[in-house]
């Protein structure tokens, strides 16, 4: 099947790696993953001002694109993902957003939130499932795994809907499909600090040595994660306390995807 | 069709012969030879005007209430749609089942004799049905019509032709059922628009002449005091006064037979102003159907209607549109 | 018909809005003592249990001038007569549907469940109510004429 | 000829700040029928109802209309005023001019237009009403109490005291319920089993009363006065009356894995059990979906060492069907679940507890024998950390809205019999406001901090999480304005309370209302706090609302009285707006039986006179005064308009309708 | 603006209803800059009820806050400090010269490492 996809500005830039083994991954589960044409960058962080509405307009872009086009839109970095949804809640709940956005946008057909946002993990549990994902492993991961939600998957859960916001499960059942032990720490749901690590460095750098720690007292051997930004973060200002790797980096080696 | 009337006679005649019955109630010659009427046959010499031919629509079952009443057993010829009606009837115990002896007999649907002068018709001395096609003789001579063209209204939509109650039954052919979804009118009327719609029923009910020829023959209609001849209803009246009165009037009225109703059609037979009746009460039957599932008045002469039946996860009022929930 | 012409006023609907006394009347009366605030013309009328309302009240109603008709009962469930405001939703359901399909506005007539403890959904019912029949306008399908004329 | 007589109170300045009274009681003068109007500062009052009397009795009035408060409050006080002065009580008729009206006005010239018309409607309905003589049905002696524990302990015993039959219907194997749980019990801090299991052996022993454990009901009928309630006796697959309760059958079991519900799971039992050590009845119970015998049909040791020969494998639930004049419903409460609080670390760490485990783990008959260890690795737990409203005051959807009332004084509790018993230990609380209001309860939890040095921090926890084998708690010091993180090695939670599911169920049968958190509603809540509005039925514990042990045996007692007060009268009254048929319109059709809910409907065979000396005989349908409850579903089922309601006639009604109608 | 202006403003811009804080401080305690936030997650609800925006505005913590969601998801009263605080940074930066990255922050030679996202977050974010 085909499911149109949204990429982001990092997943062809610096985050290449998630994006050509997501690729490849779900090429070898049966998904094609469609590039929607002529996307514009999600702007990296959802404006929570109730007047913001130019900076949801790519959003809403990419969204009506989707709606005309199967119906889904899949993403795969959390800060799009956290965007692009959060975005999809205001037109479908919020008639003044929703009014605004369409007069901006004249569209043939106003956009409603008729779109559905899908990110990869939800993709992986829903469209392919994790006991076929299992049955096409030939290399299992037999490795003590780390899953790092951070806080742009999860919350608001009420929007997100992604999973249970304090003790999610998605990525522990993603790695025992692949093969690994997930190691379950508590601070797999707390903020890495990464968005302000222009203007301070210093709670970056304390914050993802505490998500680190936690992990590694628990007996976790290495991290992943969905998020370009907490990838860079934990790895500069990790200080190597664990390796940190894309998600998909590790399906692609339990699938023995080439890459 | 002849045929199944001698048979009707012989059967008649042996009942009422043997004292088996007191009385027979069948049809009798009218003025015409298309306007037979209902009537009760107490001996066999009475059975001389005895008649079924094509013009036979009327549902006979209403005159059961009184009939039954009288001493000793009463035989009745019914046809499949009047059976629906008798059953209901029962069930609402109106009429004593055991007093009754039901003949079931075969119809092929009835016929319209406005319909038939439509087509050009007048004068009509006998008719011979052949499957689709039906011989008129007249004083005029000989015609042979379509019958899907001059059925009656209730007849082109026929809803079964299964007998529902009978003791014995006089078929002699086989009887096709309709091919009309009866249906198809409502949901014409459906998918106009409202203001469409109250044009619609407006034009219809503002020829409303207050006969009450709908309310007498109704077999559901069948109160020993109709509310709008009793003071203490609040909406008694004896005749229009206002353009609003028919509306209340066919509102209550179909509302009063909602989920008794068998659709025997015989409100819009009797309208002498040809106002489309039925489709009033069949509005009911498919919101009923749709809402709270298939339900046929009259199938059985026990069980609870949809209206004093409820199940705990039934639709919202508010939400409710043509038989589904929006 | 005769139009009768008057000042242009604002549309002020009358509306009759049958309570169950159990739930929705306490419902009202809490609505009171809570002193949340709903337009004065909608007026009460007090039944036993939803399934106390005829569809004649209601079509009585709109003959005599009214412009709007809420029926309020206990939520499904919690009917004080175990089973009556389940009777009552299938009547009414019918009996809207059968309206619309007349050709009357179908948003004229409600039905609204409101609990003994809802006094702020009461108020906020007949709020949207009040919003809902001022919108639709005066009552002409269903009005008796002939009644007004006679004042 | 009518002679009405209109009756406007001003309820001091509640109706006369919003409404001009003396206007509408003017205006009412000139009102076809009405012959005297009056306006008073409170028709309530003795004075008012003087009034009322006298204008009956002066004007001839033949029916009269008060404008005042909702009828749901005084229509009785003026039934009884015109009853009093000779009228027929059902001759009156109330217009709600104060909470449908000026309490919800804020115009004087609209409210006062509303008013008018409200009495204007009610003048109209009264003119048709009728002269109603209530009937009368009569008093089943013997009282059923829902919930054994102590809210239906205390019901029982008093009720019983009185010389009435009681039944306590408890689903559990035993009576005692959350009470015999606790371990101390605030402000007193006396033991909860020292206090409760005497009442429990006083219930027993009571000869008026019928302890029916292990059983629940599935079915009432009936009324006031008379309920028919069936009741189904779960099969706990020991006879009661063989088991003498020695216990060999619990050490004997070979399935001892089966989670002690009573210890809150905190430790095992076997598949044969007696709840706890003062259960009453004292009587063994077979938990069917641990027991090996009656899964795989092979085992039957407890059967084989019974000296009594009290197993019995194929007991089947049983049915029992029994008349009551009164219900007390005495459900009780649960702990919520916390599932939506994964914040708190409860389901990740087994040293996270809530304050109903730490009962079990400080009760000396519990787990650990009142010795407090930890769950985890059995160690002294040397710092404590308490969160207080876990679920309660909680909007977002999470938790509960209200505040669950015990939690703030049975922490102040825990911590101080912590502090008292193990002094080494360091004992927080956090919390948002302690809400202390009961005699001794503020002094209760000032001991805490003053005597006993526990440390209160005023802010909310945002996380616990496991560090190195310790909790940390990490939450606000608001007065501090810091963010703290207490290295804790047991949290206890205050999870808020709910009532007891099965509540919901009860109440459905019972048609007692439930509110929005599934506490039955009282009938009014100041003036009838212990009365369900369903007549008969009673509310005590934490059924109604959130409340401590003393505010439930109060509760208890004033719901005993009130039974009492019932089950004494040898009749009760009954309402007579009941549905009657005209028998001259009435088909017969049997559809009005079908909708109703009471079975109040039959149908006879009655002879008419027809005209010319014939008579016909006719099916009618006849109604049973004393049953109907006068709901009026049968009347619009009815096609002919031959069933009516008497107090709400569909004339009254239509008459209702015009007259607010009309412009 | 006048005062009054600036707290309608925020109270609408953050589309949370502040009145509904029932000072819990959970807010605060789930915080994970809290140490960086020279006005904590409660306080900028209870600075928006009292209306000291003076206070709000010359916050630092509105540069600190990780816009990370913790203190709304936990909120029990379902206000969501973390808007008001993204209200007043928008009010703050929406004034002139008030932007909250300036050209000199961003190192000359940019980390080869750092994503894009944090680059147009941050514009997003701290500029008008």
């Amino acid at each position: 099947m085909k499911i149109s996809y949204y990429p982001g500005c990092t997943l062809k830039t610096k985050a290449k790696d998630l994006d050509v083994t997501a690729r490849l991954c779900a090429k070898a589960l049966g998904v094609e993953m469609e590039e929607i044409e002529n996307w514009q960058c999600c702007g990296a962080v959802y404006p929570m001002a109730t007047d913001e509405i130019a900076t949801k307009l790519s959003a809403v872009r990419a969204l009506d694109h989707a709606k005309h086009n199967g119906g889904k839109l899949l993403t795969l970095c959390s800060a799009c993902h956290n965007v692009i949804k959060r975005t999809n809640e205001d037109m479908k709940t919020n008639d003044d957003i929703r009014f605004r956005a369409n007069n901006y946008l004249q569209l043939d057909e106003p956009y409603g939130g008729e779109a559905e946002v899908l990110h990869y993990l939800e993709m992986l549990k829903t469209v392919v499932g994790f006991d076929n994902i299992k049955k096409a492993v030939v290399n299992p991961v037999k490795r003590k795994i780390g899953a790092y939600y951070g806080c742009l998957l999860l919350r608001p859960s009420g929007v997100m809907a992604f999973d249970n916001p304090e003790n999610p499960t998605i990525i522990e059942d993603f790695i025992r499909a692949i093969g690994g032990t997930p190691v379950i720490y508590p601070f797999r749901n707390e903020c890495c600090g990464a968005y302000v690590s222009l203007k301070n460095s210093d709670l970056p750098k304390q914050k993802s040595k505490k998500v680190l720690m936690s992990a590694k007292e628990k007996g976790a051997e290495e991290i992943i994660t969905a998020c370009p930004l907490c990838l860079y973060n934990l790895q500069v200002n990790g200080e190597g306390t664990l390796p940190v790797k894309y998600f998909t980096e590790l399906l692609a080696e339990a699938l023995g995807v080439q890459v | 069709m002849k045929d199944v009337e001698m048979k009707m006679l012989e059967r008649a005649k042996a009942l009422l012969g043997s004292g088996e019955v007191a009385r027979v109630i069948g049809w009798k010659k009218g003025e015409f030879y298309f306007d037979p009427v209902p009537a009760s046959f107490e001996s066999v010499e009475e059975l001389s005007d005895f008649v079924y031919n094509g013009f036979c629509g009327a549902n006979l079952s209403k005159y059961l209430i009184q009939m039954s009443k009288k001493e000793g057993k009463t035989a009745i010829f019914l046809k499949p749609c009047d059976s629906y009606s008798f059953n209901q009837l029962v069930k609402e115990h109106r009429i004593v089942r055991e007093n009754i002896h039901v003949i079931a007999i075969e119809c092929q649907g009835k016929l319209d004799i406005e319909k038939i002068k439509a087509q050009g018709v007048s004068a009509v001395t006998e008719v011979e049905e052949d499957g689709d096609t039906v011989k008129v003789s007249s004083l005029y001579g000989e015609t042979t019509l379509n019958k899907e063209d001059i059925l009656l209204v209730k007849c082109a939509t026929c809803k079964s032709k299964t007998h529902q109650a009978k003791d014995e039954e006089i078929v002699l052919h086989e009887m096709p059922e309709s091919k009309n979804n009866r249906f198809d009118e409502v949901e014409k009327l459906e998918a106009m628009t409202e203001t469409e719609r109250f044009a619609f029923w407006k034009l219809q009910l503002q020829k409303c002449i207050r006969c009450n020829a709908c309310r007498n023959v109704c077999p559901a209609c069948s109160c020993i005091k109709c509310v709008f001849d009793n003071p203490a209803s609040g909406i008694a009246a004896k005749a229009n006064d206002s353009e609003f009165e028919e509306k209340l009037f066919h509102i209550i009225r179909a509302f009063h037979v909602a989920g008794r109703c068998t659709d025997c059609g015989e409100c819009s037979r009797v309208c002498p102003q040809n106002i489309p009746l039925h489709l009033l009460n069949r509005k009911f039957i498919k919101d009923i159907d749709g809402l709270y599932g298939e339900y046929q008045a009259g199938e059985t002469a026990e069980g609870k209607t949809p209206l004093t039946s409820y199940t705990e996860g039934d639709k919202e009022p508010n939400d409710v549109v043509d038989g589904e929930a929006k | 018909m005769q139009e009768v012409t008057t000042e242009k006023k604002e549309f002020v609907p009358n509306i009759v809005a049958f309570c169950c006394n159990w739930c929705s009347y306490a419902g009202a009366d809490l609505a009171g003592s809570s002193r949340l605030s709903y337009p004065a013309n909608v007026k009460i009328i007090r039944v036993p249990c939803s399934c106390r309302v005829n569809p004649s009240f209601i079509l009585k109603a709109y003959q005599q001038g009214a412009d709007g008709v809420i029926l309020c009962g206990c939520h499904p469930g919690d009917c004080h007569y175990v089973t009556g405001n389940y009777y009552a939703r299938r009547r009414m359901s019918l009996l809207f549907s059968f309206l619309n399909y007349m050709g009357i506005e179908k948003e004229r007539t409600r039905v609204e469940w409101v609990s003994a403890a809802e006094g702020q959904r009461f108020s906020a019912v007949m709020n949207d109510f009040v919003k809902t029949v001022t919108a639709l306008g005066e009552n002409r399908k269903l009005t008796d004429l002939r009644v007004k004329e006679g004042e | 000829m009518q002679r009405i007589g209109v009756f406007i109170c001003w309820c001091g300045s509640n109706i006369a700040a919003t409404v001009d009274v003396e206007r509408v009681a003017e205006i009412m003068k000139s009102e076809p029928g009405v012959v005297y109007s009056a306006n008073y500062q409170y028709m309530c009052s003795e004075n008012g109802q003087q009034l009322i009397k006298q204008a009956i009795k002066e004007h001839n009035l033949t029916g009269i209309v008060v404008g005042a408060c909702s009828p749901r409050m005084h229509e009785a006080t003026f039934r009884k005023a015109a009853e009093a002065a000779g009228l027929n009580p059902y001759m009156v008729e109330i217009a709600n001019i104060r909470e449908h009206c000026s309490w919800i006005h804020k115009d004087m010239e609209e409210a006062t237009e509303k008013a008018v018309v409200l009495v204007r409607t009610a003048i109209a309905k009264v003119k048709l009403n009728a002269p109603l003589t209530a009937g009368e049905s009569p008093v089943v002696k013997r009282a059923l109490v829902i919930g054994g524990g102590i809210a239906g302990i205390q019901a029982a015993l008093d009720i019983a005291d009185a010389g009435f039959e009681v039944d306590i219907v408890e689903k559990n194997a035993t009576i005692g319920g959350r009470m015999a749980q606790l371990d101390k019990t605030f402000p007193t801090l006396d033991c909860s089993a020292c206090i409760l299991t005497p009442k429990m052996v006083d219930c027993a022993q009571h000869e008026k009363i019928d302890i029916l454990s292990y059983s629940e009901i599935e079915d009432v009928k009936g009324f006031v006065g008379n309920f028919s309630v069936t009741i189904r006796k779960k099969a706990r697959y020991v006879d009661e009356t063989k088991c003498t309760g020695c216990k060999i059958c619990m050490e004997k079991c070979p399935s001892k894995k089966g989670l002690n519900t009573f210890n809150m799971g905190l430790n095992t039992r076997p598949a044969i059990h007696i709840p706890f050590a003062q259960a009453i009845p004292n009587v063994a119970v077979i938990d069917p979906e641990q027991c090996i015998k009656l899964k795989t049909g092979k085992c039957g040791i407890c059967q084989k060492f019974c000296g009594v020969g009290a197993i019995d494998y194929e007991q089947k639930d049983t049915f029992i069907e029994r008349q009551y004049g009164a219900i007390v419903v005495a459900t009780g409460f649960k702990p919520i679940s916390l599932e939506s609080f994964n914040e708190y670390g409860y389901d990740d760490n087994k040293d996270v507890i809530t304050s109903l485990e730490l009962e079990r783990l400080m009760n000396a008959a519990g787990p650990t024998n009142g010795v407090l260890l930890r769950p985890s690795d059995g160690e002294h737990p040397k710092v404590i950390t308490f969160i207080q409203c876990v679920g309660s005051r909680d909007t977002s959807g999470c938790g509960k809205p209200y505040c669950s009332k015990v939690c703030c004084m049975y922490t102040a509790k825990h911590a101080m019999l912590i502090r008292e018993k193990y002094p080494d230990t360091e004992v927080h609380v956090f919390y948002i406001d302690v809400r202390t209001p009961g005699k001794n309860y503020d002094e209760f939890f000032r001991r805490a901090v003053e005597q006993y040095g526990v440390d209160y921090i005023k802010g909310m926890v945002g996380k616990v999480y496991n560090e190195n084998g310790k909790l940390m708690v990490q939450g606000s010091n608001l007065i501090d304005n810091e963010q703290v993180t207490i290295e804790s090695d047991l949290v206890v939670l205050a999870a808020a309370i709910e009532p007891e599911p099965s509540v919901r169920k009860i109440a459905t049968l019972l048609t007692a209302s439930i509110d929005t958190n599934n506490f039955l509603t009282e009938s009014h809540a100041k003036l009838r706090p212990v009365e369900s509005p369903t007549a008969g039925v009673y509310l005590a514990g934490m059924c109604q609302g959130p409340k401590d042990i003393p505010e439930t045996v109060s509760q208890a007692s004033a719901c005993a009285a009130k039974v009492i007060g019932l089950l004494v009268k040898d009749k009760l009254k009954t309402n007579p707006c009941v549905a009657t048929p005209d028998e001259m319109m009435c088909n017969g059709c049997s559809q009005c039986a079908n909708v109703c809910a009471y079975g109040a409907i039959t149908y006879i065979d009655k002879e008419f006179r027809l005209g010319g000396g014939k008579t016909e005989v006719r099916r009618v349908a006849s109604v049973n005064p004393a049953v109907c409850q006068g709901c009026g579903a049968c009347t619009v089922t009815c096609p002919s308009g031959a069933m009516d309601l008497k107090g709400f006639s569909s004339k009254q009604i239509m008459s209702e309708v015009e007259a607010i109608c009309k412009k | 603006m006048t005062k009054e202006e600036y707290v309608e403003t925020i109270n609408r811009i953050s589309g949370t209803d502040v009145r509904k804080c029932m000072k819990c401080g959970k807010c605060s305690g789930r915080c994970p800059a809290f140490k960086d936030m020279d006005i904590k997650p409660h306080q900028f609800v209870s600075l928006l009820v009292k209306g000291d925006v003076d206070a709000l505005l010359e916050s630092k913590a509105i540069w600190h806050c990780l816009s990370c969601m913790a203190c709304v998801e936990r909120c029990p009263r379902g206000v969501a400090p973390a808007a008001v605080v993204e209200a007043v940074r928008d009010t703050v930066v929406r004034m002139q010269g008030n932007n909250g990255v300036k050209a000199e922050d961003i190192p000359p030679v940019v980390d080869e490492l750092i994503p894009q996202q944090l680059l147009v977050s941050a514009y997003r974010k701290y500029n008008k």
